[in-house]
């Protein structure tokens, strides 16, 4: 399959926007339209053919973004879309395999994954949609959280540190860390494309309100709060940290790091090429010889 | 009950975990299936790497072996904790090749029957190699037994001749100095012989092999799993074969992992495989009912072991039939298989591939630890008359014309109407053509919400019904294709029958043509397919039959309460949870019981 | 086959969510609870946050509601919606209230009956309470039925006087239009009367509270979970509760975690509880196991969801069944109840942890989404009635003497003889006394591996044979303990039986009582544990019946084939997989046919 | 219960050592013989009671260790040890709870419970005996293996970065991040006393050779390639990141990273003790009453 093969036209699809005519579930005014677009016009500007892009997601309200894109995707269960994706991938490298979900679906159930996905390097892209909220199961605590914070099941307010996920992402071996914001679509559009063209495992985490069950920080809360930083994205994983740590109040945002090391897709067909060379390619009656 | 046949011969090895029993069985195993023998071996070790006892046994005869047998015709004692553990499964005229001190108090004491006391480790360390005490044995044992010891020099060479000259000169020395021993210190003085090899090299594989060829053999080109006892040799054999059929073998961070890999690879269009044991099959369960609602075919090895929870991970039960035919949470169609022996271990495989690519379904492949560590000889499948599923995908209407037409129930209020792809079109069989991701004009989203034809979430009950009846349609077409799918053995007419799944079958098989020759009039029924169960064919076989005999290795009779509640048996279970198979003398009584008191009625 | 009670009043409000449908409904429950009236009530939304449609329904009469019923005797609509998808719920001669423009094309078109529009919306508009439809939809729904408007006066000011006093205004001003509305604009044509309320103040719990609060009440001081729709309200309300008694409730990262966090606490010495859905149960398989290996009691709620996989996480199913009895790899024994109503659901959740704690074992308590999240009156539990039983500690045996003597098959060779604590030393009963980490010199270690009496790993076939033994024995005690626990209506020697598991079995009491009043001869056979069955009871119940009518709310029949086949009766299996629960009357002609049929055999 | 109730003397316990009389079950010259060794002769120096220390483990050669200790213990499955242990701490404070386990028990399928039991900073020390392998599986590739390890499921080499243990736990949020070596039973010793003097969730990495299926790596290699940080343990988080990257060749034993913030325990005493002040103790008639 390639590029060049065209999709059918179809009555409805939009020349250009990648949306599918299924309107999305989310509360109005929920941060994940901001994430909707924000992809749509990067994938545009990607020219990503929609047959080519594929959609993994978790369980969640932001996990829900797969139905509202023309394109191929799976719409998993609850913390594995990193762990689907990879399969995805692997087994059709050329693909563009968009992993979706929320702050509860990749950093509680689903930390393993993310860790290993970075560690592993795949050429993916994980986009959080961080509301520091259980969106979908109505109002609970999430690991982004901030201590004190009330909610269905912190009646008394959280007693756990939040987990940063762009330093765990850093320390897991993510080799493209980036923050965006769902209102500034221009930013997220932008550093969707430049993760895209990363090649290895990026990670945007994206700052994206959900008035419903977090209200004090909604898009108000965060006007005013949100800077882009001017540093440029390091290349050394303490010096990324530093700067994400060091960051006083507000949300920062920017690529904070970016390396090259070779990807888990590309490492593996270089060991499926060595080793071919190796022992040459079997047929099956040549396995069995090595039973006898 | 003596029924020996004298022409296959049954050596059992005993030692101390790390002294070489297992890497001596499966050479002497390797060169006996070169020379044209049947084998069939056996091997437990225990789960702490050092230390504890290892054993390795070998059958081996001219015909196919189809089970371990009742007792060994030879035992090799590596210590004195490798004699007192095995004795009591020695033939009471039996060998015993030892190396230990008997003392006063703990007499080597037997009836009849021949020993032999060969100094194993002093000759190894003679030898110069240092772990050589098991090719002191293998020498000693070919020299016993008449087992020609060039073969097993051949064998030495072929096996250590990647590590270096000095470790084949080693082994070799030790081979001859146990040969020597034997010549120059022992009279021989018992029949027993190895089998005359009929000429035709066999090919040698262990149940987990076999499994990792037949997969290769279906067209498996990717694999994640995690390791696991005694699973992991799946894994390992397809870590290095893989790469060179231009597939791919992923260690994954966990069990969930691995299926959701394998889930992600179907979807986007590879035959896919996980292999693990109890406790990883547990942990997947939720994960099996993503495949089922998104109908994405995967084959999940199950290598069994003792359980509860980590329980005695090198040891055998058939305790995962329950969690495989029923662990998952609603109703998610799944289909279950259980191999009986090495060949059938290949071939289910096979098969296991061919119903997962065909019904997009999972299927869970019920192996176990006997039969996983266990080789055996199998005859050279011939590949040309081996069928392999391969799918069709859907393809975009031509010239622009319509979908197929879908039901008006999938039109929901509410839902745009564009015509888009409809993944989950309802047909008969309740298999919908799919595509795959990179194909044109054939997008949607795979998903494990409750969704209409057009694979778009729908909770209402219609479509709900709808949905539901799709994918239990499914699983009747399997039925209907696997209804008949029901070996039998014996006497259609018999009052008296047997059963059992997985490698009870094969040493009750063992059991049943012993009892057979005899002139008793039982049949043996073995389902080769677990769920959905093929009730019409169990039921026809069945009819007429006023008491089953089930063997099965755990506590609770699984299967035989399918038996009994199913199919309104009288069933006689016998269930042995010990960790280890059972022999066939544990089951001919139990058809001699059966067969006694059905009389009596 | 009408037999409308017109004591019982059956009224639904549909909407949008996030109009307030819900808050509106919960809030008239309360008040008329508070008055004396016996209340059930029944809610769905979708899982979407916003959108979608919410459907809230209250029934209330002058005894007991134990379901239902069949049909509306008022609806109320938020919009054309709520109307389209509810009208058929409707009484032909009940009443609707509506706030939507009916049109040529979609009029409001009903043969019988009573209409009245109300513009809610408008009204809400007017009463400055952005949100206020549905508080103007209550004040109208009390002025048209006889409902005491100070009582939702009061009600709203319980409920948002904690928010401020002008969110309070807002909404008494929105109840008062509603109610004049009616007054100035309506005249009122119908019969249809809310009941009087006795005057005894009842309390109201949703199932997921009664299962808290039973939870507490049995002793629980250790909670960990993970959100799962519909279970978390449980979680929620333990949240606020447990510090207060000095325990703890832990959010954990995940259903594995969570069931883990408890056993660890279950074996330092807290009562433990964890509550999820089917995705969650699923998750838990392998930790299950391990409890039931190192004997750690802890009681799992699964609050049932239509699956598989995701499915339809606010819609109702019994699908679990299969997964809590049988989700284990090997032979974990585990306890399987389910609560039929919210008292039911109170009491059982006391008898889990009882059964928990004496017997050392994993009980599952099998919820429903139509269970949780309905919300019942209930009598008052009296304290002082309520069983809760309470551990008895190992202790170190006085003087230096010795620990009770254990068999010896667990003096294992090579195995060190200092005498230390025997945990799982055998007794009859299979359960052994245990110590707390903490109390000196009953240092020991629990563990998943299997294990000799004195917990130290140990794999010979000997041990193995004792210890499945030991834990079989304890599911033996339970099911003497538990052998009669069945609840039996109607005729002794019915030859016709229903019977039905969960809320099914709440309905089809509804129904059977109908039929008995009728004169039928049948009989309703409840089994009030699931696992292990009473099978001694329910043989004599069901001994003379010649067809049993089983209802189930899922797609296989998981309990009918229990029925069908554990007691080889004829079992007629009515199922319904469309995420809503039963009605009687869907239940009644089944019955009706099965006598028939029975007669004319 | 209290330090001061004195366990009864039995026949065969030492005076002075904790272990058990079970003999381990690892080959000889295992890593793990010294670790046990630390471990014994850090609690003798903390003057433990025995039953007041607590191992939980999971599955692995180095979680059979709570049996070689004649202490309590909770030998659980796979990867879950951390999250059983929180169970224990929780239900009762008192308890020295100390985790134990290997490198893929904890950073494969447990680093979601190790990740998370770091970020709630619970009292526990968790000691990961590294041996950057799978052991008792008979050799795999671990998440802390080298790239291009050759092993039973690596045959061609492995293609994935390690994690890096201690850059994972601070990244996490542990409050005490240490590494120690097992053929240095004084270090070893001296870090086990420190983490235990630490309130909050503390790491000790400890290399412990698996000469069987990491044969590379066995002591000999170690030797002359370990050494002890001349540094103070760092407060800051990037800072500690740094110096663990930045060393260069060869191992580097020593703390890291040290500081202090509310413990979990800790937080949820206090927490119970404000909800008690706020609300009051209910009987349960009284919370019969919310129904009313
Ligand atoms: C195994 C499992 N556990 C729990 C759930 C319930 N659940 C659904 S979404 C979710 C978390 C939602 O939070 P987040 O991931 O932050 O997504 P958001 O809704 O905020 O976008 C949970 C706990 C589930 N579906 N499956
Ligand atoms: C759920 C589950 N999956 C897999 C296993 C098999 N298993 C046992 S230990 C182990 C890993 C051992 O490696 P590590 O944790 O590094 O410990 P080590 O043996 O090296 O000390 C695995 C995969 C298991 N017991 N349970
Ligand atoms: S609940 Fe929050 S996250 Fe979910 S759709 Fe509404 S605003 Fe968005
Ligand atoms: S295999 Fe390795 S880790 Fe396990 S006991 Fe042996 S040396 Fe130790
Ligand atoms: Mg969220
Ligand atoms: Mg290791």
């Amino acid at each position: 399959m390639s590029t060049e093969t065209t999709a059918p036209a179809r009555a409805g699809r939009s020349a250009k926007s990648l949306r599918s005519d299924l309107k999305p579930v989310w509360c109005p005014g929920c941060g994940d339209y901001g994430v909707i677009a924000g992809l749509d016009k990067a994938l545009q500007e990607l020219g990503y053919a929609r047959h080519e892009i594929v959609f993994v997601s978790g369980i969640g309200c932001s996990s829900r973004l797969p139905y509202f894109f023309d394109t191929y995707g799976f719409h998993t269960i609850h913390g594995r879309a990193p762990a689907v994706a990879l399969g995805v991938k692997l087994a059709n490298p050329k693909l563009h395999v968009i992993v979706v979900g929320g702050d509860g679906d990749f950093f509680s159930i689903g930390t393993n994954h993310m860790v290993h996905a970075a560690r592993r390097n795949l050429d993916l892209t994980a986009i959080c949609m961080d509301n520091h909220v259980y969106g979908l199961t109505k109002g609970q605590v999430s690991p982004t959280s901030e201590r004190d914070f009330l909610t269905g099941s912190t009646p008394y307010g959280s007693v756990e540190e939040p987990v940063n996920p762009l330093v765990l992402m850093i320390a897991s071996g993510a080799t493209f860390v980036a923050q965006s914001y769902a209102a500034n679509v221009k930013h997220l559009r932008e550093t969707i494309v430049a993760a895209e063209g990363h090649p290895g495992f990026s990670f945007i985490n994206v700052i994206s309100p959900c008035h419903t069950f977090n209200r004090e920080k909604d898009f108000a809360y965060y006007k005013g709060r949100v800077s882009v930083t001017e540093e440029e994205a390091k290349h050394d994983r303490a010096e990324a940290i530093r700067v994400i740590l060091t960051h006083g109040e507000g949300e920062l945002l920017g690529t904070f790091y970016e390396t090259r090391r070779p990807t888990y897709d590309g490492s593996l067909a270089d060991l499926r090429r060595r080793a071919r060379e190796r022992h040459g390619v079997p047929t099956l009656e040549e396995i069995l010889e090595s039973f006898a | 009950m003596k029924a020996r046949d004298t022409r296959y011969v049954c050596l059992r090895i005993a030692g101390e975990g790390g002294e070489g029993v297992i890497s001596a069985g499966e050479l002497l195993t390797r060169v006996a299936a070169r020379r044209g023998n049947h084998v069939q071996t056996f091997k437990t070790f225990p789960s702490e790497v050092r230390g504890g006892m290892a054993v390795f046994q070998i059958r081996t005869g001219p015909e196919q072996v189809i089970s371990q047998g009742d007792y060994l015709d030879v035992l090799v004692a590596f210590n004195r904790e490798g004699y007192d553990r095995n004795i009591a499964d020695l033939e009471t005229d039996g060998v015993l090749v030892f190396d230990f001190e008997p003392t006063e108090e703990a007499p080597v004491r037997r009836r009849r029957g021949v020993d032999y006391h060969v100094p194993m480790g002093e000759l190894a360390k003679e030898a110069g190699a240092r772990f050589g005490k098991n090719m002191v044995a293998l020498g000693a044992v070919a020299r016993l037994f008449g087992f020609p010891l060039e073969g097993l020099r051949e064998g030495i060479r072929r096996k250590f001749g990647k590590k270096s000259e000095a470790v084949v000169t080693a082994n070799l020395r030790a081979l001859d100095l146990g040969a020597r021993y034997v010549e120059e210190h022992l009279e021989i003085r018992h029949e027993v012989r190895f089998p005359e090899g009929d000429g035709n090299p066999r090919i040698v594989l262990s149940g987990n092999e076999a499994i990792a060829f037949g997969a290769v053999t279906a067209g498996c080109r990717f694999y994640a799993g995690y390791p696991i006892t005694p699973a992991t040799g799946v894994m390992e054999w397809l870590a290095r074969v893989l790469p060179l059929l231009d597939g791919d073998m992923v260690q994954a961070e966990d069990e969930i992992a691995a299926i959701c890999m394998c889930l992600g690879a179907s979807f986007a269009g590879k035959k896919v495989m996980t292999a693990t044991s109890g406790p990883g099959l547990a942990l997947m369960s939720e994960a099996l009912g993503l495949a089922a609602m998104a109908e994405v075919g995967v084959v999940v090895v199950d290598v069994q072991r003792a359980g509860p929870s980590t329980g005695m991970p090198t040891k055998a039960e058939q305790g995962d039939l329950n969690l495989a035919i029923f662990g998952a949470h609603s109703t998610a169609p799944r289909v279950v298989l259980a191999p009986i022996d090495i060949e059938d271990a290949f071939r289910q495989t096979v098969n296991a591939f061919n119903i997962a690519t065909k019904y997009q379904i999972p299927v869970i492949l019920l192996s176990e630890q006997s039969l996983g560590y266990c080789q055996a000889s199998m005859p050279r499948p011939d590949f040309g008359k081996i069928d392999v599923f391969e799918e069709e995908y859907a393809t975009v209407p031509e010239d622009g014309g319509d979908w197929p037409r879908v039901d008006e129930i999938t039109v929901g209020e509410g839902y745009p109407m564009t015509p888009i792809f409809p993944r989950y079109i309802r047909y008969d069989s309740g298999v919908s053509p799919r595509s795959l991701p990179g194909m044109p004009g054939l997008e949607y989203r795979a998903t494990g919400l409750e969704h209409d034809e057009y694979a778009r979430p729908r909770y209402d009950p219609e479509n709900r019904r709808a949905m539901t009846a799709k994918r239990k349609a499914k699983y009747e077409s399997i039925r209907r294709e696997y209804g008949g799918a029901v070996e039998v053995i014996g006497y259609p007419d018999a009052e008296v029958a047997v059963s059992a799944w997985g490698t009870t079958a094969s040493v009750m098989r063992h059991a049943v043509l012993r009892k057979l020759n005899e002139g008793a009039r039982i049949k043996a029924i073995f389902p080769k397919i677990l769920s959905p169960m093929p009730d019409a064919a169990m039921e026809r076989h069945l009819s007429g039959v006023r008491k089953v005999v089930v063997c099965e290795m755990n506590d609770t009779g699984q299967y035989a309460k399918i038996v009994r509640h199913r199919y309104h048996k009288e069933v006689q279970a016998v269930l042995k949870d010990r960790g280890l198979p059972f022999k066939p003398s544990e089951i001919v009584p139990q058809i001699d019981a059966a067969l006694e008191e059905v009389v009596r009625i």
